[in-house]
């Protein structure tokens, strides 16, 4: 892989971490209406595998959005703003955290409904299958959606129509304040195999090998082979929603957190570009500096944007006709 | 012009729809019979890369085509009966009617969702709703809802073409209306109503099936020296106030005739919006026939007193005709 | 298995045989108002199934579940003044073929929507559990009902919490006119698999194989030793619903109809009776006299019946309170 | 007599319902912790037999709510957002509202469903519905929307104890309201409605939050002579129409205040059914005030755009009583 290869995912990493860290502190200071979920420690997943698609390549969302969007192209300016509920967000402040959305670079979007993105993806597939392109879409969903319906009706119709989808679930290992394995029978990635569907798990702290497991599928689904289902085994280092703490008490251990923050997708790929890649500290270092330069900027923007006004809540219900 | 069945004339526009546009396709259970009749014929012609029968997976399909009206295509969604919208009302309410307005307008989706609607004869509680109002209610729906052949090929041109999302409910009680319309397609834009008889002394806004109950009535009363004028909004959302309005400032007496239930339904809706817009002219107490707020029962005689009869609806003009209680008069 | 029992299975089967070709000819003479669907070649899942059951297990059945109903134990006489809409039909009238219920023998509906049951069934489960019964719930659902996401919420939630619930799937080779494979990825009794449920499948049209395969079944549920999947191999002898004919052109060949004919679970077991268990060919056709009178005097009964007076209809929506 | 926030007053409720019956569980996503408060604790007290969390498969325990209650429990069922209804929008109005009646009366559905509701801060489209319009529609289950922690343990008390299914909406906008209520369990029986202001010009009729807006406008208008009567319905299904119609025969005049969207929603219910029942006593055109019919923004000021606020009810008031138009008088 080329040196440009790996500092893009790097680059991309960083980017979301950063986005992250800085959505936390103007939550803390209570800057940010609404729910604010992050992704924080599970950058290698979306990274890895928007890493492999085209712009013209879809995919969905959850309400842990803010990585993906990232990943798939998304500006931190106009994210940072719709966060803020500014006129220059992407949804012009209709949106929000999980409802971010750029059609144009094929984000359909953030998903406030658990399991919500799953019909829409499979819907994205079909559009790529009955007008003969060759796009791919892959639909992010957690590991608590994988206890939702649509997911066995999606693996279904896109293995009988060989839908060019690549299901790929975040086992972060938790659903809101509970371990998933508490209510979750079996393994997620096998649930795909009764429907014949191509099967498998994933490190999802290696963004490497998320690439290039991911990178399978969607040559497969490109070919026209058929969906994947791919469960990334990754972790979620932060807490379900930001501001939790006030309403729920700890629900997981020190430990546990620290076990996962010892294998933090970031600082292991960045180990791993300086010993393996041979690239200097001083370089990672560099692009981290710009990439917290582009966030502080973002914030910058997003605050400097106007609100909408208030009339603009009646815009945008529907298209006009003949448009 | 040739006779045409009610469903008939949907297929007629569906299919002339995929003839002018490629992106139209069709998804649903078995649309290549088509339980209706909606979809029958279109797989000879279309194959089965646009005719797509799926699994009984309504909340993949619906939702499916809330995916492909984003990536490019213009689903038909052939939901069947309208009681299975519940199955899949998360795709249809939090999505499909939800993600243009969530985007800041970025994304269109024409998708056109079709069901069969309304008691069509001891089909029972789980096949006979009509959830119009429900729909209505839900926000970023267009809702249409014809009452006769012509109307429907005319709405359904007009809904596939639509770049947003509308529930089309063809009220199963007219499959077997039939009457000459125009072979060539022909587009009847959604939100304009229909005045289906005119009339001078009372407004009926009388919806699918009931239009033709209201015109029989009209008939009726027509010999009592009772002027009805018949007013059918065909769409729903957008509804039609302008018509609506301009014939109860012409009459001063307003029926509401609503096949489906009466608790935060579209009759109470007419009501509540014509006084908004035209207290000043409502000469009498405004009514409206309706379900009782009941499921739908099996027995035909159990059906039959769930829905709105023709003497139901003439009672209710009686009511408004014969006693021009006042507002205001206690 | 004592020839009791072996008659007990053969009645029910003649039973359920003989209403369905007796509602079958009403339906043709236009008496049955509605929708009907009949389960003619089906009758050894249900009578195997439900032969292993007690009056307080549960059933949830389908849009076909005549069947179902009889093999419960519900009364032919009732059921058939429920499917012409009378008085003293099994719900007054008020639910008609698709929604006939009996709690008093556990029967907790036939169901109109597909998949419709699944989640009730479950919760069958759960009262059994919480309540500490032994009691077990069997949950009849059409091959079409497997691509519906109920299948897959209810057998991940069954198996975490291991409920006393048997799935059983009847894969009567279709969904309305379409043949299930076409649109089904894989083999649906596999679909348990990944979440550690029991699965397995039978041949439906063997009236003992059934009741073996769900008797273990059954008894592993009372146990304490959760759910089951159970996908029993058999066809539905006639259409999808009466008087389709008038609107579907056809939709299989005779060839396969006869086929499946051949394996007529009713004849097939009749045999065996004789063969089998030295029962005379008298004694069996003395049961079919008996069931055909009871069948004829259920339509007496039925026709005999008043309709519901029509302000009946208002009634039951809401129990009293504090009744 | 003790203070009690709004979902801690619910939270005493079940907690002696649960006590008194063996038979009331709760199921629901984190119910161990309760995302907003209405389960907390009770797991240490009941246990996880009792206590069951679920993982995130609405149907799945929707539904089993159905099952369950049939099969002998009385499940108290954690929806968490209202939104999340339709997810699970079949089990909800295909069986849990129509099982009843399609045996004919057979079983009993104790089952309570039971969700926060209504926009509480930016929660946007997808976490902000206030479905309560729809489900009032959908015939065979009961709907209560309290506004005081007083009413809002009385009503919980009588939603668990009722056979029938009774969906429990809590309006998000009321958590932090916090109000002396007794500590002993008490019923407040449904389908009474409650007069939570006394006047004699104009009867609001105000849901959820609403009552309190309306209250303060009502305490406003006073120093202008305007005697406003707030009556609060607490619940939908059963309505309390005795109550309503009373209040509007005495006041002549009717504002209605309804946190949801207009099309089909309460509002219209209350106008078309007061309209009915007590027509000759309206002296002037009624009003409501409601949301515009769009999704629910994300952003703060097109949320404060969507809400009624206290500003549009005040003018809702004055146009009602200022301009005394008669109906007909056009
Ligand atoms: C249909 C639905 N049910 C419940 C919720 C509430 N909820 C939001 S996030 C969440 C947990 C999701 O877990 P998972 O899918 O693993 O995603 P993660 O948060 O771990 O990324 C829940 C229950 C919701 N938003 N939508
Ligand atoms: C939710 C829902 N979708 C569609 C239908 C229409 N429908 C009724 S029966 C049926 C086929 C069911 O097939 P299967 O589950 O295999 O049962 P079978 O009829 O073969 O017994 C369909 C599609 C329905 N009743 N409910
Ligand atoms: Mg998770
Ligand atoms: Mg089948």
């Amino acid at each position: 892989m080329s040196p440009d290869t790996l500092l893009r995912l790097y680059r991309r990493m960083v980017r979301i971490r950063i986005f992250e860290e800085k959505v936390q502190e103007l939550h803390r200071l209570g800057k940010l209406p609404g729910f604010v979920h992050v992704y924080v420690g599970e950058e290698a997943v979306a990274v890895g595998a928007c890493s492999v698609l085209r712009d013209t390549d879809h995919i969905t969302s959850t309400h842990r959005g803010h990585g993906h969007c990232i990943a798939k192209g998304a500006d931190v300016a106009p994210m940072m703003a719709e966060l803020f509920g500014r006129a220059d967000g992407y949804c012009r402040g209709k949106g929000g955290s999980m409802h971010i959305i750029d059609t144009s670079l094929g984000i359909l979007g953030a998903n406030g409904i658990v399991g919500g993105g799953i019909p829409m993806a499979t819907g994205s597939g079909i559009a790529d299958e009955v007008l003969g392109r060759d796009g791919v879409t892959v639909c992010f969903f957690g590991d608590g959606a994988a206890n939702q319906g649509v997911l066995l009706e999606a693996l279904n119709l896109a293995a009988i129509w060989k839908l060019p989808v690549v299901y790929l679930c975040e086992s972060n290992q938790y659903m809101e304040f509970t371990p998933t394995t508490d209510l979750t029978a079996g393994r997620i990635f096998r649930r795909g195999e009764p429907f014949g569907v191509a099967s498998m798990e994933v490190d999802g702290n290696d963004v490497l090998e998320v690439r290039r497991v991911v990178g399978e599928a969607v040559d497969r689904a490109r070919r026209g082979e058929g969906p994947t289902l791919i469960e990334a085994i990754t972790y979620r280092l932060s807490g379900h929603s930001e501001g939790e703490s006030a309403f729920v008490s700890a629900y997981r251990t020190e430990e546990e957190v620290d076990s996962w923050k010892a294998r933090d997708p970031i600082t292991r790929f960045r180990d791993l570009l300086q010993t393996g890649a041979g690239i200097s500290a001083a370089r990672l270092d560099s692009i981290d500096a710009e990439e917290q330069e582009a966030v502080n900027e973002a914030v910058v923007f997003a605050e400097s944007s106007p609100f909408p006004s208030p009339d603009e809540a009646l815009d945008h219900v529907f298209a006009p006709a003949g448009g | 012009m040739a006779r045409a069945y009610f469903m008939a004339a949907m297929n007629q526009a569906l299919r002339a729809a995929m003839e002018e546009d490629e992106t139209v396709i069709v998804m649903g259970e078995d649309v290549d019979r088509g339980v209706f009749g909606v979809t029958r014929g279109l797989i000879d012609t279309f194959g089965a890369n646009r005719i797509r029968k799926t699994p009984i997976s309504e909340a993949a399909f619906v939702g499916g085509a809330v995916g492909a009206a984003a990536a490019g295509l213009k689903p038909f969604a052939h939901v069947m009966f309208s009681s299975f919208f519940y199955v899949a009302m998360d795709q249809v309410a939090n999505q499909a009617a939800r993600l243009r307005y969530m985007s800041g307008g970025q994304v269109e989706l024409p998708i056109v969702y079709f069901a069969g609607t309304g008691p069509s004869g001891s089909a029972a509680a789980q096949h006979s709703e009509n959830p119009h109002s429900i729909l209505m209610h839900t926000a970023g729906l267009k809702v249409v809802m014809p009452s006769t052949p012509y109307d429907a090929k005319g709405l359904m041109m007009a809904a596939i073409r639509d770049p947003n999302p509308v529930v089309y409910l063809a009220d199963l009680r007219l499959s077997r209306r039939r009457e000459s319309i125009p072979e060539d397609p022909y587009e009847i834009p959604l939100g304009v109503a229909d005045v289906k008889r005119q009339g001078e002394d009372v407004t009926v806004v009388a919806l699918a099936s009931l239009v033709h109950v209201a015109v029989d009535v009209a008939g009726k009363l027509e010999s009592d020296g009772v002027s009805v004028e018949v007013v059918d909004p065909r769409s729903l959302v957008p509804l039609d106030w302008d018509t609506i309005v301009a014939s109860v400032r012409k009459t001063g007496r307003l029926v509401v005739a609503d096949p489906a239930r009466r608790l935060c339904g579209l009759a109470a809706e007419v009501i509540a919006g014509v006084s908004e817009r035209a207290w000043d002219s409502l000469h009498s107490r405004p009514c409206r026939v309706t379900w009782p707020d009941i499921p739908v029962p099996f027995s035909p005689v159990l059906e039959g007193r769930l829905d709105v009869g023709a003497d139901d609806l003439e009672q209710a003009i009686r009511t408004t005709m014969g006693s021009p209680v006042v507002a205001g008069s206690a």
